[in-house]
């Protein structure tokens, strides 16, 4: 139960910091949706092996989250709950792959450690960026932008329709569970016999809905169209902001950046 | 289960997100030619419900551990495969942006292995085949099992081909499969279940939830040929794209930017040996293909012990000092924002 | 103006399993009547109100709004012409902000843009709520909720409005400044409720529906003095007209 | 009986996206108080109730049912005690038949067959809805169902009621009923609701909530008294008393 909550609360929470009024809420949402997908793209397309010139890129997290307000400890918390999953799918590559890879001093390092490492590191910068995204976009900016990058129309406006009845269903969904609980005692009434007529009921409930609202639709006069006021006007702040951080994102991506850094320090001690 | 987007590279990440993109262009025209415009809004209504009917579970029986419905074959079966797909990767949308249930980049992935399967492979050439028109409860059961079990089968196995051709992880193939396909024949198993157990229960309420898609889809059905060539396309798309991006440029956006600033050389040969190398392997599909290091070694002839030694050693002063200079820069702008806010 | 007639007539419909939901119905209402509908649960009020604007077909019986029975074809005209305020706000609240939610209808109208927030802004200031114009539905209180469901109708300026329970769930406040908003909505009103407070406010007729069958139907001020009527259809006056618990505590019996 | 005390000490429910649900509030009720609890849209009375059988859990504060503290130890026994009835009963009716979802609970209690369907039987018939029995719950209106959800929570025989909003969608026959079998209910009832004549018939004690935070605590009668108080919470007298010449000698203009 205590999940169930969560799951419901968590988007909630990100959807409230979309409502938020930082310089980065207001850039067009195509803009942002470009960056990130740059950003996600440069991560991802370095070889197993890499860690270093992953590390430039945890700029972007840096930059973007005290801009947009996005609270850390929300976000370590989020992460924290996910990294168990993170560690689940890298930590097969220690195991199999134990050939030594570098040195430090005397110690060997397989290079299953570094992929490891290497995709606990990726892992966090991609689900970062995503968070962020949603963040300082909002999920019907992120759909906005989708219609504009000629997404077809049907896909835009039931996904749009989706995430707005997320809302009234799961705080349906939320308040059944609970009510099914309380008279539950324990184990015994969540067997599946309850679960099914309950989901059973959800499901003719939402039928219904959808139902009413075809009707509240068709009452003021829909006939298959959907317009939205939303002037999408890409702004000089938005072309520098987005050109800006793929430049930057190609200069980590070409250049071993702590590489460079770490000569120029060592370099300087010896 | 979902691919995450640290286990994949961009070729096949972006090989599956045009696969996906081109199923849901054609999904979208097929709904619209259905000219069902009640399906609209009874799609995205349908999506909440998945979402809201995941976050419910039960608890199954003499193992204490808990199950929920998994939702894409109950959507093949209530709104048809094409609306039903459209859904589907609309929920997977939500979850890779809110959830990080997958990612960004996964997602093309995540729709095809999540999304093609159960409504264009399970629903179709299965569940339909076996309930037809003549609904019962036994038929339902036995369609939802097998069509949940197949389904899920089939998209275990999309999972471990996707992570095997990006080569990030250093599973074997034998060990991956080993280890994913008894997995999910358990899920399909309980998903089958409650699907047959949730679909009987609207059917008796009510009847009419069934025949919606039967009465407006003018032919619901893509054919076990057209199913094949989808997936053959799908195949060989990302297997092709794969080996020729890697026989070809060893690195993707290494070579672009390469094209656009007609630079030669780009310093990180090793990088891009390795990578070779890999590729080459990974899409060979041999069952042991895990690259051993020194064999990449081998064959890099310039790169000996000692500056690899040289460049961990400053690579780790480097990047821990880039990472203190992003936390400082992240703090800074944290103090300022603050301020000014 | 024969436009914004609603006549029902020898109405029946039987739900799919067999429930009556109402039987030989025949209601005429004329232009700039507030009506309101009344009755025990389970008598079939909802199922009227979904004839007017064509949710559900009449099993026998016909339908007419203005000069046209309700057909197929004519169902887009009544629909612009009848403006149906649902029992749940969230099914009429489906866009992602309250303007594009209001705005939706007069748009689907083919008005030019301007018409359009011009109609938006009247209908949102009427019901108090412009400062809630760019918030998403789900932020919305239920009050709030209610008051941008009936600016959703509103603004597509229909000449009949209908509503099913519109008070339920409203504070006290709140309320009452519904009940001051559809004073000032001069067209036909109709409205199925258990309220009997805000009908004798706001009604000046009153039908009551009992067993899927019409028992009453006049003048909301007698019909709340027939106590034996009220009594059999398992009513009681507007407590504004019963005696005051506190000072006499003994209820009649 | 110290056993059916309900006692809330600095209660604070802040919601996940910090939203304060309820702030600070302090109450005692003892043995077979009636208790209203009252306050506009929005003002956290959800949200306190919640807390009373362990659904929330206080951010501060505690809650105290009988002689524990409310305690995941001591959650099991809590919730046998205290029959919660929700605000919306589609909520609450999941099984599928209304006999089948009143049985739940004594089922799940573990008593034998013939109590269960003894209590079913009962409840059943105390509501009003025996012949509803192999009904499934959809198929039910508005009324109905709340009269069902009501009968789920008396086949528990809880030692203390909590409602929300227990009367909105029931026809004022229906609401005289809830009246009777709530005036009957001896033990502890705790009530929030917008019906402010239910109030007063029923409840002797009523708590103000206004922005999560209680703003007065007190005999029924004084507390509608205060028009000022009322005003300031967005709420107003009963409508009985409104025109009650002793209540209030002034009517409203
Ligand atoms: N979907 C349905 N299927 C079968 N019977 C139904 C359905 N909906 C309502 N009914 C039945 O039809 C009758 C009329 O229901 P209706 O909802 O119109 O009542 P109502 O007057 O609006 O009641 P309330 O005041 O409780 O809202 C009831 O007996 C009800 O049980
Ligand atoms: N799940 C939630 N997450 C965040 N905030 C919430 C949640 N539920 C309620 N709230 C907020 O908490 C406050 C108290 O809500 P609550 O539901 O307790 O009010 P209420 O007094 O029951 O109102 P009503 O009379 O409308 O039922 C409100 O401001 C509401 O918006
Ligand atoms: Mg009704
Ligand atoms: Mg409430």
């Amino acid at each position: 139960m205590a999940d169930i909550a969560r799951s419901f609360n968590d988007l909630n929470f990100l959807d409230h910091l979309s409502t938020g009024n930082s310089f980065l809420h207001r850039l067009d949402p195509r803009v942002k949706l470009l960056t990130v997908m740059g950003f996600i793209f440069a991560v991802v397309s370095f070889p197993r092996y890499e860690i270093s010139s992953l590390l430039p890129f945890f700029f972007f997290p840096a930059v973007m989250i005290p801009l947009a307000n996005i609270p850390v400890r929300y976000l370590m918390r989020k992460y924290l709950f996910l990294l168990p999953f993170a560690v689940l799918i890298g930590i097969f590559n220690p195991i199999f792959d134990r050939e030594p890879f570098a040195f430090i001093g005397p110690l060997a390092v397989s290079g299953g450690m570094i992929s490891f490492l290497s995709i606990l590191i990726r892992f966090t910068l991609t689900i970062l960026a995503a968070f962020i995204l949603v963040a300082v976009t909002g999920f019907n900016g992120i759909c906005l932008a989708l219609k504009r990058f000629k997404v077809p129309e049907v896909f835009c406006v039931q996904l749009m329709m989706l995430y707005r009845y997320i809302f009234v269903l799961s705080s349906e969904a939320v308040k059944m569970a609970r009510a099914r609980e309380l008279r539950s005692f324990g184990r015994k009434g969540q067997g599946i016999k309850p679960y099914v007529s309950l989901i059973g009921h959800l499901l003719l409930r939402t039928w219904d809905r959808a139902r009413r609202v075809h009707t509240a639709m068709l009452s003021r006069g829909f006939h298959g169209k959907f317009y939205m006021r939303r002037p999408l006007a890409l702004k000089a702040s938005d072309v520098i902001f987005c050109l800006a951080w793929l430049f930057l994102f190609i200069v980590f991506r070409l250049y071993d950046i702590p590489a460079v850094i770490g000569e120029i320090l060592t370099g300087a001690v010896a | 289960m979902h691919m995450a987007d640290a286990l994949i590279s961009p070729a096949v990440g972006g090989a599956m997100w045009a696969v996906s993109a081109g199923l849901i262009g054609y999904c979208s025209k097929k709904v619209k030619e259905d000219l069902d415009e009640r399906k609209v809004p009874l799609m995205g209504v349908m999506g909440a419900f998945i979402f809201a009917a995941q976050m419910i579970n039960f608890t199954i029986p003499a193992t204490g551990s808990s199950g929920h419905l998994g939702g894409g074959l109950i959507l093949a079966i209530l709104l048809g495969p094409y609306a039903a797909f459209l859904v589907i990767s609309s929920v997977l949308v939500v979850q890779a942006l809110f959830f990080a249930d997958g990612g960004l980049l996964a997602l093309g992935c995540n729709i095809f292995n999540l999304g093609f399967f159960p409504a264009f492979v399970a629903y179709p050439l299965i569940y339909k085949k076996i309930v037809k028109d003549s609904a019962s409860p036994g038929r339902i059961l036995t369609g939802s099992l097998l069509a949940a079990i197949i389904g899920l089968q089939l998209g275990a196995f999309g999972v471990v081909l996707e992570t095997l051709c990006s080569g990030i992880t250093s599973l074997p193939f034998t060990t991956f499969v080993a280890l994913m396909q008894p997995i999910h024949l358990g899920i399909g198993i309980v998903e089958g279940l409650v699907t047959a157990a949730v679909v009987s229960f609207v059917w008796k309420a009510n009847p009419e939830i069934l025949d919606l898609k039967a009465s407006t889809a003018p032919s619901p059905i893509m054919h076990a040929r057209q199913v094949a060539i989808v997936l053959l396309v799908a195949a060989a798309f990302t297997g092709g794209f794969v080996s020729w991006f890697a026989s070809e440029h060893p690195d993707g956006l290494e070579w672009a930017i390469e094209k656009v600033t007609g630079k030669e050389e780009l310093e990180n040969a090793y990088n891009i040996q390795d990578a070779l190398a890999q590729l080459q392997e990974k899409s060979a599909f041999l069952p042991d293909y895990s690259l051993k290091v020194s064999e990449a070694a081998a064959a890099q002839p310039g790169q000996d012990q000692d500056p690899r030694l040289g460049t961990s050693v400053s690579g780790i002063v480097g990047g821990f000092f880039t990472l203190c200079l992003a936390v400082l820069v992240g703090f800074a702008l944290k103090k300022r924002s603050a301020g000014s806010w | 103006m024969s436009h914004h007639i609603v006549e029902l007539k020898n109405l029946t419909y039987v739900y799919p399993d067999g429930t009556t939901g109402i039987c030989d119905a025949s209601v005429r209402i004329t232009h700039g009547e507030s009506v309101a509908i009344i009755g025990p649960n389970g008598a079939g009020k909802s199922t009227l109100l979904l004839h007017l604007n064509g949710f559900l077909w009449p099993s026998s019986g016909s339908v007419r709004i203005g000069d046209a029975p309700l057909t197929k074809e004519t169902i887009r005209d009544v629909r612009r012409t009848v403006g149906m305020v649902f029992q749940d706000p969230d099914d009429q609240l489906f866009m992602p902000t309250i303007h594009d939610d209001v705005a939706f209808g007069p748009y689907n109208l083919g008005l030019p843009n301007e018409e359009v927030e011009e109609r938006v802004n009247s209908a949102l200031s009427r019901m108090g709520i412009m400062h809630l114009k760019d918030k998403p539905p789900y932020r919305l209180s239920a009050g709030e909720k209610r008051r941008a469901a009936i600016a959703t109708v509103l603004s597509m300026m229909p000449d009949i409005l209908v509503m099913d329970e519109p008070s339920t769930g409203l504070d006290p406040f709140g309320r009452r400044q519904l009940i001051g908003i559809l004073k000032e909505f001069t067209h036909t009103k109709i409205i199925a409720t258990h309220d009997l407070d805000l009908v004798a406010d706001l009604c000046e007729r009153a039908i009551i529906i009992h067993d899927g069958r019409i028992k009453a139907d006049g003048p909301t001020a007698d019909i709340f003095r027939d106590e034996a009527l009220l009594h059999e259809c398992g009513l009681e006056k507007p407590f504004s007209m019963q005696s005051c618990p506190i000072c006499s505590p003994v209820p009649k019996p």
